[in-house]
């Protein structure tokens, strides 16, 4: 019975989005869309025009999304506390290839992570790609040894100051450009597809992916060292 | 035509060639470990050969090209090491026509737990 | 050249299709996950053809997330059997 | 051979949404969890690369970047804390 509900629900869900489909793909641009793509270069600066509708256009948005994960990420550390005094299943230590692969391996994907975000304006990528990338490097380590400690003070106070930052960069707009987020007239937007361009937007995708980065660490980290439920407690 | 394109589109097919062995391999051998075998040693070629052609056609881009083949390189033994260790442990049983397991007697060698 | 980089496509299509067929069918977790690799290596060179069909390199940067990530999931699954996750 | 290239790429983008719909069927159907977290792998591989070829570069290594490493092993820590198959143990 379930199996045919399910079965009439697929149909019909296929039917509703078949007929979607000529709606979904309209000819031309509406108008905010023609004004970005005419004007958001020559007002940002940043030759990946999507970082500029993220981050400048759309900024507050943006703030809100890592707000939302910072959220996320506080009620899961709330959750998933630690339980102490609980014996668990001992992991079998990584292999030596795997620890000296995780140690040789952190520093370049954190400076891959690094590059994704800080040419977040240049190339396609920002500041919540550039910020997994940097936590995966931390995941390496973990997964070479479950029991690594991680400066968890240090991830609090990095990111709690990349989301200050991120709040103060919104008000240095506000004072020198007259609304909260602007870009223009707070830095320079200098030349065209350059590093140094695009005035604010690298500096706030920076803050975003040392925000999203330290967050989805101490995630992991948690994740991996909260009491196990039935499955693992039935070994004790 | 210019001769590294020529080259490049050699090296290109010769790849992806590989890259067919390889998946060839994994659906044609008997168990997870002779699977491995065909599914990263051939692939990992395939996957070099493929990425250099490119590069061989488009210069400009080799460098890209030559970095990620470079992670490939570095990245790829480790977690078919870790998972030929990982599945060993988990007591994925060999192929019946196997003839020697060294790993087993290597384990008991140094007293450690042996998966049934 | 065109011949070879079209019968090169056709190479790779196939063994995407043999490894989901692997995929499907693979007795246990673990040999799916090396279909899950060999997947991964296809669908770079992929990526990288298509970046230079449509002449854009910085398509590449994808396959560079790739080559440098799609490691993880592997040995996760591989440190799953060894309980160290 | 009168098949030109855009042919054969349009033949690949439907050999990769089928593979698209076979590996998220397979994350429904399967008890065993493990693999239905392989199954869910492959379809964000493939999705990012339907996307890459959707000329959406970024969205593409978002799903990159997510999908491959840190969703996998998110689940994975997920179901070694819970149980492995979905019909208890």
């Amino acid at each position: 019975m379930k199996q045919i509900v399910a079965l009439v629900a697929v149909v019909l869900l296929a039917v509703v989005l078949w007929r979607l489909v000529p709606l979904a793909a309209p000819t031309q641009l509406g108008p905010v869309a023609r004004h970005y793509a005419e004007w958001g270069v020559a007002e940002n600066g940043g030759s990946n025009l999507v970082t500029s509708i993220v981050v400048n256009y759309r900024g507050f948005d943006t703030l809100g999304e890592v707000t939302v994960l910072f959220l996320s990420v506080a009620g899961a550390g709330f959750v998933l506390r630690r339980r102490h005094g609980l014996v668990v299943h001992e992991p079998i230590p990584a292999s030596e290839i795997v620890q000296t692969g995780a140690r040789l391996l952190f520093a370049p994907v954190v400076l891959f992570g690094a590059y994704i975000f800080v040419h977040g304006h240049l190339t396609p990528g920002g500041g919540f790609q550039g910020g997994a990338v940097v936590a995966s490097g931390v995941l390496l380590l973990l997964l070479a040894d479950r029991d690594r400690h991680l400066p968890h003070g240090f991830l609090g106070l990095l990111e709690s100051l990349s989301g200050f930052s991120y709040v103060l960069a919104g008000l240095a707009g506000l004072w020198a450009a007259g609304s909260f987020l602007a870009n223009r007239g707070v830095l320079p937007l200098g030349s065209w597809n350059r590093l140094l361009s695009a005035g604010i937007i690298p500096v706030i995708y920076m803050v975003i992916g040392l925000k999203v980065g330290s967050e989805l660490a101490a995630l992991l980290d948690v994740m991996m060292h909260a009491a196990g439920g039935d499955g693992e407690e039935a070994h004790r | 035509m210019a001769v590294n394109v020529v080259i490049g589109s050699v090296l290109v097919a010769l790849g992806a060639a590989f890259l067919f062995l390889g998946a060839l391999g994994i659906v044609r051998m008997p168990d997870l470990y002779n699977r491995m075998q065909a599914g990263t040693k051939a692939t990992t070629l395939g996957n070099l050969l493929t990425l250099v052609g490119l590069g061989l056609i488009e210069p400009a881009w080799m460098l890209k090209l030559l970095l990620i083949a470079l992670f490939v390189l570095m990245t790829n033994p480790i977690s078919s090491h870790a998972l030929a260790r990982g599945a060993y442990r988990a007591g994925v049983p060999l192929t019946e026509g196997s003839v020697r397991d060294e790993y087993r007697e290597a384990l008991e060698e140094h007293g450690e737990e042996v998966p049934s | 050249m065109k011949t070879l980089l079209e019968l090169a496509l056709v190479l790779a299509a196939a063994a995407a299709l043999l490894s989901v067929y692997r995929l499907i069918k693979g007795p246990e977790a673990f040999s799916r996950a090396v279909a899950l690799d060999v997947l991964t290596l296809i669908t770079m060179p992929m990526m990288a053809g298509l970046a230079l069909w449509v002449r854009r390199s910085i398509y590449l940067d994808v396959a560079l997330v790739y080559a440098v990530l799609s490691f993880l999931g592997v040995m996760a699954l591989a440190r799953y059997a060894d309980r160290g996750v | 051979m009168n098949v030109d290239i855009l042919t054969l790429m349009n033949l690949v983008d439907l050999l990769i949404c089928l593979v698209v719909l076979v590996s998220a069927i397979g994350v429904a159907v399967h008890r065993n969890l493990l693999a239905a977290v392989v199954f869910a792998g492959v379809a964000s591989l493939a999705v990012s690369y339907l996307f890459l070829r959707l000329a959406a570069p970024d969205v593409a290594m978002t799903e990159a970047a997510i999908g491959a490493g840190l969703s996998t092993v998110i689940f994975l820590i997920a179901v070694r804390k819970t149980r492995e198959t979905e019909d208890g143990s």
